[in-house]
C-alpha cells in the first residue's frame, strides 16, 4: 500500500503538520513516510503545502505531480491541485470561503466545513486536525491510537495538555465530512 | 673594582649587513667589514673589542639573530 | 536499540554530527539548510559531548576555520547551500592542499548567483572536479534520503582521515527540507588522540608539525602533486559507491543520483507500466565516479538517459564512462525546478527508446 | 691598569649574555636586511622559550613576506590562507583551549583581505594573540599601497603618493580592535632600537600570558619598516619609521587588563591562570 497525498491551503493554517502528523502516525505503524514541505519564505496567509507519502515499501519520489489524495483548504489550492488528483483519487476540501467548487467528475469529493467547526471549538487551531479527522474518515490509513502517539511525538512536551483537545478535533471531523460525489 | 668586559660573536655568513647593530652599540664597537661574505654583505664585526661591555644591545635588535654575547666581570687591580 | 525519528534531512546532518563525535562545527546561515546549525545549537551538543559550534561571520571564515580545526586534528565540518560553498573554494584548496580532513555539506540550491532557493544539482561539476583552485578532488558522496544524510557523516569523516582530504555531501533543497525516517548510529566518542601530523604544540620527542599549501620550489611542489595524483588514483579504485535498482533486466538505464534518482525510481515503475524495461544507476560517490560500473552495463543496455536538476553535468562524465558504445542522452530541469515522474519518462521515449 | 683576561677568555658558554633562542630554528631568513619581521620573529620565540610553552603553543603564519614564517619557528604552525589566520586561530584556540594560540599576521593580511576575520575574531573575545607588523606597504609583492599606507606616501600603486580622497584614508586597526569589547589587551611597539626591542619583548609576553586571562583577544601591533619597498638603506628606512610613521601610529600600550599576571620566579603560568579564573569576575574594562 502507497498513499501519495497533497495537503495544500494558507500558511498558518495548520498544513504542514497535519502532513507531519500524519507521517509520525506511519511511523508509528512501522511505515515508510516522507514529507516534503514547499520552502521557503513562506509568510502567515501566503499558500503552503506538503506532499504527505506512507507506505508500506520503500518510497521513491518525494516529487510528485500527482496524488492519491488531495486536502485542500483553499481557492488557490483548490485551482492548483484539483487537477493533480489521480482519476479514482480522493479530493477532500474545506467548503470555507470556496466560490468555485471541485468539478471533476473521476475522482471522488469529499467536503468537511473544517474552518466552521473549528470556529465552534476552543481554538481554531484544531482547524488542521478536524480536517485530518475529516481524511482518516473517508480512508483510514492510520489508526487512531497511532495519530495519538503521533501527536505525541511531534508536539513538545508543553503542549502534551493540548493533545485531548486534539483528539476531540479529530473526533469532529470524522463526524462532519460529507460524501459529495463517489465514482 | 670590578669592571664588566663583554665580546661579540658574529655568525658572519648570516649577517646581512643591515647596521643596526652598529648605530645601537652605545660604545661604538662595531663596524662593518670592507669584504664580503658568501651572500655578498659586508658583515658586522667587534672593530674596538676592548670596549666592549656586553651590552647585548646589538644582539637584541639583530633581525637575523646572528650576534651571541658573552660578558664577565674583571677585578682592575691597582698596580702600587 | 533506537527507535526510528522522523526528521528533516538538515536535522538528520546535525544530530549524525553529534553521535558521529565530530569536534567543531563552523558554519554561516543560509537557506535551504540553516536547519543544521539551529538545530545543533539547540541540541547542546557542548554539554552532550563537548563538540564546538559557532557561528562565524562569512562563509569564507567557516572553512577558514575549518582549515584550523583540521589542522589541529580535530574532526571539524560546515554545511552551506551554492553561493556560501563558492565562498568556500578558497579554503577547500588551502585544506586539500595542506592534506587535512573535514567534511562540508552542500545542500543545493538553483544557480548561478543568488539563484533561487529550490533545490537544484547544478552545483555537480564545481562539487567533483575540484571548484577551487589547483589539481585536487574532494570525496563526493550524494545522498538520496534522509537517511543517507545521517549516515554519510561517520562514512565522509572515515574517508577524510582514511586518505587526508577534504570531503563533500553533495545533496539539495528536497533532501535538505524533507522529512523522512531515520535511525541514528551509537555515539561515539570524540577524538581525544591527536593524529601524528595535528598542530598540537610541538613536544620534545618530534619535528614540529606544519601545515602548508606553499612550496616556493616548482620541481619539488610537482613531486607533492603527484603524491597526491596517486592518492587520488588510489581513492579512485577502493572507494566507488553506486546502486543499481531494477537493472537486471534493464534495456534502458537512467542515471541519476540523489533526488533525481529517487524521482526516477517513480519513473522506472511508469515506464515499465508502460512495456519500458529501463533501471536505475545510482552514483553514491560522484567523485571518484563509478565509471567502470557504468561501462559493464553498456553490454545489456541500448541507451542511457542521465537525469539532473541541472542543464547536464554529471552527463560528461556518463559520456566518459560509456566511450561511445551507447546513445546517452540528458533530461534536465534547471533554476530550482524539479522533474516529475511523468516528464522524464516522456524524456525517456523521446530521446532514447521510441514510441 | 692591567687587563686579567682577553677576548678569547670571554667568549665561553658560562660567560653567555645573549645567544639566539632554541625556538628559532636554523634557518636564515629569507628577509631583506634590517627587516623588522627577523627581530619580531625572535621576539616571539625568546617569549615562548622563557614562558617554556614551545610543546603548547601553536602559530598561524599569514600571506604576505612572513608567509614562511614557519621555516624560522621550532614550533607547530599552519600556513593560513591570506587573512584567514583570525579564522583558523579561533577554530584551534576552541579545540584546543588549554594551548597558547597565536597569529602573525602583516597590514595587507590583517587590515585589507583579513579586516572582518580579525574583526569578528577581536569581537567574539577569542582567547589567541595577534602580532600585527605594520609597515605601511605590500612587502611581498613589491611595495604597493596598504591599507596602512601613510597619506602622501610614495608606493608602486599610489606613485605620486597616497591621495586619500582618491584612494581612502590608512586605517588605524590597533585603534579600532582597542573599542572592541572583546580584546584585552592592545598594544603598538616597535622593534628599531634597543630601548623599543625590549618593550616590545615585555609587551609579547604578556600578550601571551594574557591568554590565561579568558578574557579575549590579546593584540601586538609592531611598526616596522620596509627599506625594500620603501626604498631606503635599513638605517634610513629606520629613521624615516620615527619621523613619518610614529607621529600617526603612535607607540604605547592603548588598552590594558586591569588584572595583571602575576609573575613570580618559577611560576607556573596555569598557576597564575586559576588565579586569575578567581579573580576574573572583578575585571573590568
Amino acid at each position: 500500500m502507497t498513499e501519495e497525498i497533497i495537503i495544500a491551503g494558507f500558511g498558518g493554517q495548520g498544513v504542514l503538520s497535519m502532513g507531519k502528523i500524519l507521517c509520525y502516525s506511519g511511523v508509528m505503524q512501522g511505515q515508510e513516510v516522507n514529507w516534503m514541505p514547499s520552502y521557503g519564505p513562506k509568510m502567515r496567509g501566503g499558500t503552503a503545502n506538503v506532499t504527505v507519502i506512507l507506505s508500506d515499501e520503500r518510497i521513491s519520489s518525494p516529487i510528485l505531480n500527482s496524488f492519491d489524495t488531495a486536502i485542500l483548504l483553499n481557492q488557490q489550492s483548490l485551482d492548483k491541485f484539483e487537477p493533480a488528483v489521480k482519476p479514482g483519487g480522493t479530493l477532500l476540501y474545506d467548503s470555507n470561503g470556496i466560490s468555485r467548487h471541485p468539478e471533476r467528475k473521476d475522482i471522488n469529493i469529499y467536503r468537511a466545513d473544517g474552518a466552521g467547526e473549528a470556529a465552534k471549538m476552543e481554538t481554531t487551531k484544531t482547524f488542521n486536525m478536524i480536517m485530518l479527522g475529516a481524511y482518516l474518515k473517508i480512508n483510514p490509513i492510520v489508526k487512531l491510537d497511532n495519530v495519538t502517539k503521533g501527536l505525541k511525538k511531534s508536539l513538545p512536551p508543553r503542549y502534551y495538555h493540548l493533545i485531548p483537545l486534539n483528539k476531540k478535533a479529530i473526533k469532529r471531523g470524522l463526524e462532519i465530512v460529507k460524501e459529495i460525489r463517489k465514482v | 673594582m670590578a669592571k664588566v668586559k663583554g665580546a661579540i660573536v658574529v655568525d658572519f655568513e648570516k649577517c646581512k649587513g643591515c647596521e643596526i647593530c652598529v648605530v645601537s652599540c652605545p660604545a661604538d664597537v662595531i663596524e662593518m667589514t670592507k669584504e664580503v661574505n658568501a651572500k655578498g654583505y659586508h658583515f658586522a664585526y667587534a672593530a674596538k673589542p676592548d670596549d666592549c661591555t656586553g651590552c647585548a644591545n646589538c644582539a637584541i635588535v639583530c633581525p637575523d639573530g646572528v650576534i651571541t654575547v658573552y660578558k664577565i666581570k674583571i677585578v682592575v687591580e691597582k698596580i702600587a | 536499540m533506537e527507535e526510528f525519528q522522523l526528521m528533516k534531512g538538515n536535522e538528520a546532518v546535525a544530530e549524525a554530527a553529534i553521535r558521529a563525535g565530530v569536534d567543531g562545527y563552523f558554519g554561516y546561515p543560509i537557506t535551504p539548510q540553516s536547519e543544521v546549525m539551529e538545530y545543533l545549537m539547540a541540541a547542546k551538543p557542548h554539554e552532550r559531548t563537548g563538540m564546538v559550534v559557532l557561528q562565524a561571520e562569512s562563509e569564507v571564515a567557516a572553512i577558514n576555520m575549518l582549515y584550523g580545526g583540521a589542522g589541529a586534528g580535530k574532526k571539524v565540518m560546515t554545511s552551506s547551500s551554492s553561493p556560501g560553498i563558492s565562498l568556500m573554494q578558497e579554503g577547500l584548496s588551502y585544506i586539500a592542499g595542506a592534506e587535512l580532513p573535514c567534511l562540508v555539506v552542500n545542500v543545493v540550491r538553483g544557480g548561478p548567483g543568488l539563484g533561487t532557493i529550490q533545490p537544484s544539482q547544478c552545483d555537480y561539476n564545481q562539487a567533483t572536479k575540484g571548484g577551487g583552485h589547483g589539481d585536487y578532488h574532494l570525496i563526493v558522496l550524494a545522498p538520496a534520503s534522509v537517511q543517507e544524510m545521517a549516515d554519510f557523516v561517520t562514512v565522509c569523516f572515515d574517508l577524510a582521515f582514511k586518505y587526508r582530504n577534504p570531503t563533500l555531501i553533495l545533496s539539495d533543497g528536497a533532501i535538505g527540507q524533507m522529512m523522512e525516517k531515520v535511525k541514528f548510529a551509537e555515539q561515539k566518542p570524540r577524538l581525544t588522540k591527536a593524529p601524528k601530523w595535528a598542530t598540537t604544540g610541538k613536544t620534545p620527542d618530534r619535528e614540529r608539525n606544519i601545515h602548508t599549501s606553499l612550496d616556493l620550489d616548482p620541481s619539488r611542489h610537482e613531486k607533492f602533486n603527484e603524491k597526491l595524483i596517486r592518492k587520488y588514483k588510489e581513492i579512485e579504485e577502493k572507494e566507488v559507491r553506486y546502486e543499481k535498482i531494477l537493472c537486471d533486466d534493464a534495456e534502458y538505464l537512467f542515471v541519476a543520483y540523489g533526488t533525481s534518482s529517487r524521482i526516477c525510481q517513480k519513473s522506472i515503475q511508469l515506464a515499465r507500466e508502460g512495456g519500458i524495461k529501463v533501471g536505475l544507476f545510482r552514483p553514491i560517490t560522484l567523485w571518484p565516479y563509478p565509471k567502470k560500473e557504468i561501462r559493464a552495463m553498456t553490454n545489456q543496455i541500448k541507451g542511457i538517459l542521465t537525469v539532473e536538476m541541472s542543464a547536464g553535468q554529471m552527463i560528461e562524465d556518463v559520456l566518459l564512462s560509456v566511450e561511445g558504445k551507447v546513445k546517452v542522452a540528458h533530461y534536465g530541469r534547471t533554476g530550482g525546478m524539479i522533474p516529475t515522474p511523468e516528464e522524464i519518462v516522456e524524456a525517456l521515449k523521446q530521446k532514447i527508446s521510441g514510441g | 691598569m692591567a687587563e686579567t683576561s682577553s677576548s678569547n677568555d670571554i667568549v665561553r658558554e658560562e660567560n653567555l649574555v645573549y645567544a639566539k633562542t632554541k625556538v628559532l630554528t636554523d634557518n636564515v631568513m629569507h628577509y631583506c636586511p634590517g627587516c623588522g619581521h627577523g627581530t619580531t620573529h625572535r621576539l616571539v620565540a625568546e617569549v615562548i622559550e622563557e614562558l617554556g610553552i614551545q610543546s603548547d603553543t601553536i602559530g598561524v603564519a599569514p600571506v604576505g613576506c612572513s608567509v614562511l614564517m614557519y621555516n624560522y619557528m621550532d614550533i607547530d604552525m599552519q600556513e593560513a590562507a591570506h587573512g584567514r589566520a583570525p579564522a583558523l586561530a579561533t577554530a584551534i584556540k576552541r579545540l584546543l583551549p588549554e594551548k597558547y594560540v597565536f597569529t602573525y599576521q602583516g597590514d595587507g593580511d590583517l587590515a585589507a583581505i583579513g579586516t572582518s576575520e580579525t574583526i569578528h575574531a577581536c569581537n567574539r573575545g577569542e582567547n589567541f594573540t595577534i602580532i600585527f607588523i605594520n609597515n605601511g606597504i605590500y612587502g611581498m609583492t613589491g611595495g604597493q599601497m596598504a591599507p596602512t599606507t601613510l597619506p602622501n606616501m610614495k608606493t608602486s600603486t599610489s606613485p605620486y603618493g597616497r591621495d586619500v580622497k582618491m584612494m581612502g584614508n590608512p586605517l588605524k586597526m590597533t585603534e579600532l580592535v582597542a573599542t572592541l569589547p572583546g580584546t584585552c589587551f592592545v598594544t603598538r611597539q616597535s622593534v628599531h632600537s634597543p630601548a623599543n626591542v625590549r618593550k616590545a619583548r615585555k609587551a609579547i609576553k604578556k600578550a601571551f600570558e594574557y591568554q590565561n586571562l579568558k578574557q579575549g583577544i590579546s593584540f601586538v601591533e609592531i611598526v616596522s619598516n620596509c627599506s625594500s619597498g620603501w626604498k631606503m638603506t635599513p638605517l634610513q628606512s629606520n629613521e624615516w619609521m620615527v619621523e613619518n610613521m610614529f607621529p600617526f601610529y603612535p607607540l604605547g600600550d592603548i588598552k590594558i587588563p586591569e588584572v595583571q599576571v602575576e609573575q613570580k620566579e618559577g611560576d607556573v603560568l596555569h598557576n597564575s591562570l586559576n588565579q586569575i579564573d578567581k579573580d576574573s569576575k572583578q575585571v573590568k574594562y
